[in-house]
Parts: C-alpha cells; structure tokens; sequence
C-alpha cells in the first residue's frame, strides 16, 4: 500500500483523480486548520495561575466567515463535480459509436455477452464468454449490467469503474480505456458467501488485437452454431 | 375543545363523511362508466377519477382530522406538530418516484 | 409567547423515599435515571460483543486461513479448527455492524443519556411516561437478545451485511440464512417500537416539563441535540419497521415486495433503508455533539461560542438529514440525475458540520483549559471527527463517490465518524457523568491512559484504511489475495489487525476501570466538574424524584467566568446577585 | 430578560398547553404517520413502477361489502367522538354507552376483515399473488393490526369509564384513545380510496 491510486486506464479516470487530489488538498488545508488550531489552543490556553478564561458568548462577523467559506467552497465543488457526473452518467454523455456489450452477473460469476458475426446484440448468433471481459483500448464501451439473483457491483479499479448490477434491471455504463493490459472485474457489493472470490478477469488489446480475437470467436461461435 | 360554548355538531360532519364515501363509490363506478361514454380516451378518464377520488378521500379526511381531532380547535403549535410529519412523507415518495422520471 | 410571573410550582410532589423492594427498584424500575443505568450496562456489553466481532473479522483479514487462537471453541459450523469459514466471516461482518449501530451507539447515545440527562437537565422529577420508559428498555433488551441468539440457530446469523440490501436478504436461497434472517428482521422490528417509545418520552418531557425559567435557548446544548434526534427518531425508525416488515414477509409468506422476481423492487429496499439511515447517522452523531457541547465549554471554563447557531447547526443537520439518503446509492442504478440532487444536499450538510466544529475551536479560544480525562477525550472527538467530516466530502462529490464507494475508504469515512466521532463522545460523557450517575469518581490517571491508548491505537487502526480504499479493497471480502490488484495490502491488514486487537483491549482496559470504579472510586463530590447545568446541583447520585421542590432557572447553561462572580462557573439556578461574591451560598434545598 | 432582574422576574412559559398524555399521543401518531408512509408509499412507488397493469377496481376485491365496512368504521368514529362529548359534560352513561358502541363496531369491522380475507383466500388471491397480493395484504393487515389494538385499549378504558374513572375535569385516557381511533379511521379513509378504489 503506497497512499496513491492504481494507474489510470480510462479517460473518465483522469478527471475523477483529478476530482480526488482537488478534494485532497482542499480538505488538507481544512484538516492542518482544525488540527493544528485545536492543539495550538490547547497548549496556548491551558489553565494557569492567575489566568480567567474571556467571558464571550460569540462573534457574529466570525461565525458568518465560518459559514460563508466552507459554504462557497461546497458549491464549487457541487458545480464542479456536478459536470463531470453528467459527462459520465447522463443519458446524453454515451458515445454513439461505442461497441455494446452484455455483462450479466450471478453468484459467483461474470457472464460477458458479445453480438455475433452482425455486431448486433440480442439474437441468436451472440456468445457468452465466462469469467473474461475482453475488449479494445481507444474505443468506447458501453456496457448492459443486469444480475440474474442478487445484487453484484461491476468494479474494474484502474478504469475507475463501479456500477452495481441489480436483478430486474438493465443499467448501461460506458467507458473508454487508454491502454492494453490485464486486469480484474471485482464484485463491490457483498453478495453472498462466495463475494471474495467473484472475479473476472478483464483482457484490453489493442484495437488490431481485438478484432483478430473478435474474429476467431465469431468464427467459432459460428462453427459452433452450424454443429 | 368546545371551550367557546359552541358545541361542535358531531352528527352533521358523520352524515358528510358517509355522503362522500357513497360518492366516491359512486364515482369509481357509475361516473366512471358515463365518462366513458363521453369522447374522452381511457388514459385521461382513468386520470381524472384518480384526482376526483383523491380530492374526496383528502376532504373526508380533513373532516376526520378537523371535527373529530378537533385541530379546529388547537393552538397553532399543535396543528403543526399534527401536519409535520406529512412533510418527510411526501418527500420520501416523491424523491422515490422520481426513479422512474 | 406568553408569560407569567413566578409562582411555586403547582405540581404535586411526588411520593418518593419510600424503600422500595429491590426488584421493582433495581429491575422493573420507573425511574430514569436507573433505566439510564440499565440502558449502561447493557449497551456497554453489547458494546463488548461488537468489539469482540470485530476482533474476529479483523483476525481472518490479517491473517487469513490461519487458525484463530482459540478459535477451536467455537462450533463446525463457522471456525472448523479455529480457521473462520467465509459464510461466518459474512455473518461477522454483519453482526459487527448490526450491534455497534443498533444496541451500542445509538442506544448508548439515547438510550442512556437521553433517560438519564433530560430530567436532572431541565429539571422534572421523571419522563413524562416513567412505564413506557420501562417498557422501552425491556423491549430493547429482548430486541438485543435476539439478535445474539441468531448466531445459534440453524444456519448462523444473518448474512446480508448490516444494511441488508434485498434480494440477497430477502431470499434465503441466495444468502443460505433462513432463521437468523427471520430473526435478524424481527429483531429490528421489536427495536423500532422501544426506540419509539423513547422518542415519544424524551419529546413529550423536554416540550412539557421543563423547569421554571428552563426557556428553549437556556437549555443545554446536549437536551437540544437529544431532542432533535428523538424527532429524527421518530420520523425516521417507523420507515424502517415498515421496510423489516415487509422484508420479514418476503422471505416468510411469499410477498414480492423486494424480489424482482415477482414485480418486486430491490431499490426500493435500498430508499427505505437510507431514508431511515441517513437521519440514523445523525441520531448517532448529534448526541455526541451535544456531549462535546457540554464538555469542552465545562474544559475551557469560557460559555459556548455561538450557542444559538449551535442550535440552529443541529436543526439545519436534522432537516437536511431528511434529504441526502441518497448519496448512499450513487452507484446502486438509482437515476443519475437523481444522483446531482442528493450531491448538492450532501455537500450542503458539511457547512452545519463545520460550523460546530469552528465554534468548538472558539470556545476553546481564549479559555483555561483543564486537562481532565472528559475533556481529553472531547478535544479528541473533535480532532477525529473533523478526518471523518472531511473524508465524506470524498464520497459525497459523487464522481470520486465511483471508485472510492464500497471501498475501505468509506470504512475508514465511517469509523472515523463513529468510533472517532460518537464512541469517543460517549466515554467523555461515560467519564464525565459517571460521578453523577454512580457517586463516585473514575481514577483521572488511568481515564488518561485510557484516551492515550484509545486515541493512539484508533488511529493506527483507521487511518490506514483510507489508504487501502485508495488501493480499491472493497469491504466486506473474506480474502483479499484472491486479486490482482491487491497484492500488496496483505502488510497493511496485518499492522491494521495487530493495532485493532490491542484497541479491542484498551476497551477491555476501560471495563475493568468501569467496575473497579463503581465500587473502589473515591467518592464524588456534588459537582466535580464545577459545571452549571441543574444536575449539578443534586446529590450524587440523585435520589428517586430528583428534586423535592423543582428548581427555577435564570440563565443559560454555560455562564462560566461570569465577570460578576469570583469563581468561574454559575449554576443555572443560581443569580449572580443573590450568589455574590461577598457570600456564596448554594441554593440547593438541604445543604445550607 | 435580565439576569440581573429584581425580585418579580417574569418567566417565559416553559410548556405547551397541552397535557401530557396528548401530546404524547400527537407525537406517537406522528410516527405512525411515517410508519404508514412506509407502506403506502411502497404501493404508490411500486403500482407506478409496475411492469405489468394493475387489477381494475372490483376486480378481485369486493367492494360492496369493504364500502359498507367504512361505513361502520366512520360510525365508529362518531361514537368515540359521542362519547368524548359526554364525559365532556360529565355524563357517564352515555360516555359507556358510546364506547361500547365504538368497540362493537370497531370489533365489527375487524370480523368484517377477517370474512373479506379468508373469503380472498378461498379464491386463491394470497400475499403472494405478486405485487398487488403483497401490497394489498401488508396495508390492510396493518390497518387490522392497528384497529385490533385500538378495540383492545378501548376495551381498557371502557373498564376504567365502568369504574368511574372519569370525571366532567378530568377524561385525558377518554380523548387520547379517541385521538388514536379517529387516526386509524383517517387512515382507512386513505386506504380505501387509493386501495379498493383506484
């Protein structure tokens, strides 16, 4: 454990971390503030001989500072996160050429749901892959979440990505990584006993790499489909 | 209560309540039934029953809460401890429903 | 609103001082102050049992599949050999948060302090109900015992995580619990109706009884906290009975309520839930504050800084308490615009925070401040709530709220605010009105080894968790080696574990100080604190009816250093004119 | 207000003006009401959101017999209301009477509901019958629950009016179970509009 956060393969991560160390340093400001202010006064107006404490039941002028401030920076912040949660969450914000996918959870597995040889979902040439989510760098995924029993939370860290699947649901996510490599699917939400251990694994090729990969299991799914 | 002298009339606020409740039965059906004769479509005749039924169950029970818990007669700190809670309620429902917006 | 001039009091005095046998005095009592005593020692165990969960749960994450040290006592079913099966690790998990919120903190907040301050605080003989008060503590107990017992039954406890988010608890298919899930629902359903009870005592006695001359503005602050949350009490817990029910009812005679099987909404479980939690968070919160109020303005010897925007702080967090359950489900599916508005409330509700935290800081501007063990420990609230406030503006700005939710961080967020926030407030108020409650003091020395430890070892504890929620641990997971990206947390849990078993003993530590107290303490003086509030100025402990003629009150609760006085503090039923320097005699009845 | 005041220092009222047991009794019904919320509002929020339609009014349920049921209920409440009226003008024999007419009757409409259930049952329309089923039976059953222990109070106070316990001064037991009757009857009134109605 390093205090920082696990690389950033997404774009949306890029302006969450910036989110997180924005946050991070005004709430440090706020904390030197408080922690050294307390434990300045404490050693600055200990009891001592001789000494009364101010008779003083309060300052409006300070009370309205103390009010006005961490106020005005709370309707920065709202503002601010405000958009970046419409860019990643609103209807409006998905792309429209994004590559649509299907996960479905269940205890204690990830179902990944590709469209066949017709790029379209939802009919009979699609195929489902166990436990491994493969898909492109520098292309937009759009992701179908739906759970078959219980609640499961779709949790990939280094896309910066967690979206819980609810049974009864389909909730669509989207995003775009920046890079290859391997990585997991973690469930984030507890969902029975065997919750440690639901993962996936989560394969990013290239863009030449996944279509080669998209094509050998189109091409088996349709073996498959002609047996 | 009735410190003023002026004795609430129990009997007349009864026969209102029993009024409304064979209005609204009334109105569920046979009304129902004669809008639906009009040229008006089914979305908007079921729409305006609900507000009607809503409107009726809302007075009768404005009587119950006004004549029988005799808030006509209680100090305004009261009326607004007995009307408070509404406020979290319609909160809690109407945020709900927004899910489906 | 009106007035009237000062008359002696027209209400009867009661029957008191007649020896009452020892079941109907000690058990089946009426008077508030042994159902505060009751409440004490029971949440106190419960407390224990918590603690002891969690030590549990944090032995398998820092040493996962070895055998816990004694562990072998425990049956097949959850620790085969002393090793912690997932399915109990899930059920420990649970339970830890099932009994800390519901039979610890809140009824140590409430439960206790709310039945044993009100009446010696605004001066009345007993609550409004004294037999409701009774009831309400023999239901808790039930409802406590219960929740225990479900760790026996066929299946174990309850596995669905304290917030039992439905379908996983509403199916017992999917969870594998069928009784201690029964048990679990039932459980809260019976602890709805006692916290129900309370809260119709604690409004009903603070809007009826106060004393002569006890106006709004000179209660003390922790009455006004107490209040506001017997209101969050009330509004809020019947949400959650109904939401139990309905649950209970899923999973026994078929209805679909949650399941979306059958029509059902799992969501929907999730808003009752945070309706009824979030202003849960602020019942678990605002006593404390209150707690604080009263013990660093005491610590400082100066009056609060800024009373009534204290007040108004504590009803702005009350009623923006109402509209933030939300944030809780910023990833659940909820619909994101829905999501905008329950950010905009959240962040809103930090300004009241900081307000009180400013005027806390204020108050002990300038002052002469005393080191006692109380104040210790509020000073240490304060340090340790301010971490927990700030790391909820993380999770509040809903866009960091992606990564971070379901992570430790927000573990971290939620102990700094409990254990660091209301925990710590509850054993200043423990140290505080122990002498109050049982006569006699807690050794100053060894309360201080106590905060040291606490203070120290709470740290070592939570705050690296923040770091591993940066990492992405999630909460609730057995083992953490199962992924990639946790490689290397393993180091970090086993320190985190270490420190938590030794805070499990510090806490050990503080219950054999409790008891030794109880009966070796020296004995307490009438007002060890020199505080101004009216319980002061009883014996202690109080006798059955508190006063025998009610006392009247001409100031505020925090006149300390008045200018007019030589010493620095001035009870509450006390002028300065009639108490003057020249002569101070106390007014209480009998001590002349 | 002066700290410093001479002898004749004015108080401000330090209560409501309401004695005890009501108040109380307006708080408790405050809670209810969110209690209530619970239930009713999972049946608005789930109706609204419910994929498929919902049974049209008399469908399943019998609307004749629960109207004439709400008939008995506001009777009911009258009574209460007659009997509060009585003792208001210390007359105890009416006060008896009329409560004893509130208990009838509230016991009446319980019987009433049980009929109407087991009926419902023997048609095969259980909790389980998906959302309307699971609705239908939460809020009436607890609208039961609630009238059950409303005649049971009654029954109480009825015991203490037969002892004589209350007096033309005092009869706070008398209006607070009143309070409580008249609130389960508004709840009712709710019910069977949004319930057996729409």
């Amino acid at each position: 454990m390093d205090w920082s956060l696990p690389l950033n393969i997404s774009t949306q991560g890029v302006q969450i971390d910036n989110l997180f160390w924005l946050i991070f340093w005004l709430t440090a400001v706020a904390f030197v503030l408080v922690e050294v202010g307390v434990l300045w006064f404490l050693w600055r107006y200990r009891a001592r001989e001789g000494h009364r404490a101010r008779y003083t039941h309060g300052h409006l002028g300070a009370e309205i500072v103390w009010t006005a401030v961490p106020a005005l920076t709370m309707i920065f912040l709202g503002i601010y996160s405000g958009r970046i949660w419409a860019g990643i969450k609103s209807p409006d914000s998905f792309p429209k050429d994004a590559l649509t996918i299907n996960v479905t959870a269940k205890q204690f597995e990830w179902n990944v749901t590709y469209p066949g040889a017709d790029h379209v979902l939802g009919n009979d040439d699609d195929f489902t892959i166990r436990n491994r989510f493969e898909i492109p760098a520098h292309q937009p995924v759009v992701v179908n979440l739906e759970s078959e029993d219980v609640i499961h939370s779709f949790f990939i860290p280094e896309l910066r990505v967690k979206q819980d699947a609810v049974p009864g649901k389909v909730i669509p996510i989207w995003f775009e990584a920046t890079q290859a490599g391997d990585f997991q699917i973690a469930c984030a939400e507890l969902c029975g006993l065997g919750h440690y251990s639901m993962r996936a694994s989560v394969v990013i090729h290239e863009p030449e790499d996944y279509e080669r990969w998209y094509n050998e299991q189109t091409g088996a799914a349709q073996t498959a489909a002609a047996d | 209560m009735s410190a003023e002298g002026k004795k609430p009339r129990y009997m007349l606020v009864w026969g209102g309540l029993a009024l409304l409740t064979g209005i609204e039965v009334a109105t569920a059906f046979v009304v129902r039934k004669a809008l639906e004769g009009f040229e008006i479509g089914h979305e908007q005749v079921t729409m305006l029953i609900i507000l009607i039924l809503l409107g009726l169950a809302v007075w009768k029970a404005l009587l119950v809460a006004l004549y029988f818990m005799h808030l006509k007669w209680e100090s305004k700190a009261l009326r607004w401890l007995a009307v408070a809670p509404l406020l979290p309620a319609t909160i809690l429902v109407v945020v709900v429903l927004m899910e489906y917006v | 609103m009106a007035t009237m001039t000062a008359e002696p009091s027209g209400i009867p005095v009661r029957e008191e001082h007649h020896p009452q046998p020892f079941i109907r005095k000690y058990i089946f009592s009426t008077d508030h102050k042994i159902i505060g005593i009751q409440f004490l020692f029971t949440t106190l165990f419960f407390l224990m049992i918590g603690g002891l969960l969690a030590v549990m749960l944090r032995f398998q994450l820092g040493f996962p599949g070895e055998a816990m040290p004694g562990g072998s006592i425990l049956p097949e079913t959850m620790a085969p050999g002393g090793i912690i099966l997932p399915e109990f690790y899930i059920s420990l998990v649970t339970m830890h948060g099932t009994f800390m919120v519901f039979f610890a903190i809140m009824p140590l907040l409430v439960g206790v302090y709310a039945n044993y301050l009100i009446p010696i605080e605004i001066g009345t003989h007993d609550m409004a109900f004294p037999r409701l008060n009774m009831i309400s503590f023999w239901l808790f107990l039930i409802s406590g015992l219960m929740m225990l017992s479900s760790f026996w039954v066929v299946g174990g406890a309850s596995r669905s995580g304290w917030t039992q988010y439905a379908p996983l608890s509403a199916n017992p298919d999917a969870s594998g619990v069928f009784t201690g899930q029964i048990l679990w629902c039932l459980s809260i359903a019976v602890f709805g109706f006692s916290s129900l009870l309370g809260s119709i005592n604690y409004i009903t006695t603070i809007v009826n009884q106060r004393a002569q001359g006890m106006t709004w503005f000179r209660l003390p602050l922790v009455i006004w906290a107490l209040f506001i949350t017997a209101i969050l009490g009330l509004l809020a817990v019947p949400v959650l009975t109904a939401a139990v029910i309905m649950l209970l009812f899923d999973q026994t005679i078929g209805t679909t309520f949650f399941l979306p099987g059958g029509g059902g909404q799992p969501l929907l479980w999730q808003h009752l839930f945070w309706f009824f939690g979030h202003p849960e968070v602020y019942i678990l919160i605002l006593p404390a504050m209150g707690f604080v109020s009263e013990i660093i303005s005491n610590g400082s010897r100066k009056p609060i800084f800024g009373y009534k925007s204290m007040v108004f702080a504590i009803m702005a967090i009350a009623f923006l308490g109402f509209i933030v359950w939300g944030h809780h489900m910023f990833q659940s599916g909820m619909n994101p615009r829905l999501g905008m508005s329950f950010m905009v409330t959240t962040l809103i509700i930090a300004v009241p925070s900081a307000i009180k935290v400013f005027n806390w800081m204020a108050t002990m501007w300038g002052g002469a401040i005393k080191f006692t063990t109380p104040m210790l420990f509020a000073v240490g609230f304060v340090m340790l709530f301010t971490i927990g406030g700030l790391s909820g503006i993380f999770m509040a700005a809903n866009p960091v709220d992606i990564y971070i939710h379901d992570t430790y961080f927000i573990v971290a967020h939620i102990h700094y605010v409990l254990f660091g926030g209301s925990l710590f407030a509850i054993f200043g108020a423990i140290y505080f009105w122990f002498p109050k409650m049982f006569g006699r003091m807690i050794n100053e020395t060894a309360g201080k080894i106590h905060f040291a430890l606490t203070f120290i070892l709470f740290n070592l504890v939570f705050f690296p968790m923040h770091g591993l929620g940066m990492e992405g641990m999630m909460r609730r997971i057995y083992d953490t080696s199962r992924y990639t990206h946790l490689s290397d947390v393993q180091d970090t849990n086993t320190m985190i574990s270490i420190a938590a078993f030794g805070l499990f003993a510090s806490g050990l530590y503080f219950g054999v100080l409790f008891f030794w107290s109880l009966f070796k303490g020296k004995p307490a003086p009438d007002n060890p604190w020199e505080a101004n509030t009216l319980e002061w100025t009883l014996p202690s402990p109080p006798k059955h009816g508190n006063w025998e003629q009610l006392p009247t009150v001409y100031h505020g609760p925090y006149e300390y250093s008045h200018p007019d006085m030589d010493r620095d503090w001035l009870l509450q039923n006390e002028r300065p004119d009639i108490v003057s320097p020249a002569h101070e005699v106390t007014i209480r009845k009998g001590e002349a | 207000m002066s700290t410093h005041g001479a002898e004749a220092v004015q108080f401000e009222q330090t209560s409501f003006n309401v004695y005890d047991k009501k108040l109380g009794m307006w708080v408790f019904l405050a809670s209810e009401v969110m209690f209530f919320t619970g239930l009713i509002g999972s049946y608005i929020i789930l109706r609204w959101g419910a994929s498929e339609s919902w049974p049209a009014p008399g469908e399943v349920l019998n609307i004749g017999v629960t109207a004439g049921n709400t008939f008995l209920l506001i009777c009911s409440s009258v009574a209460m209301v007659k009997a509060f009226a009585a003792i208001e003008e210390g007359d105890q024999k009416h006060l008896k009477l009329w409560l004893l007419a509130t208990i009838v009757m509230g016991a009446s409409f319980v019987g009433v509901q049980a009929y109407e259930y087991t009926h419902l049952i023997h048609e095969g329309f259980l909790p389980s019958s998906g959302l309307y089923g699971s609705t239908f039976y939460a809020m009436t059953g607890f609208h039961g629950f609630h009238v059950t222990m409303g005649v049971l109070c009654m029954i109480w106070v009825l015991g203490k009016a037969m002892r004589g316990h209350y007096t033309q001064e005092n009869h706070q037991g008398v209006e607070t179970i009143g309070l409580y009757w008249h609130f389960v009857d508004l709840v009712w009134i709710i019910l069977f509009t949004i319930v057996y109605l729409i």
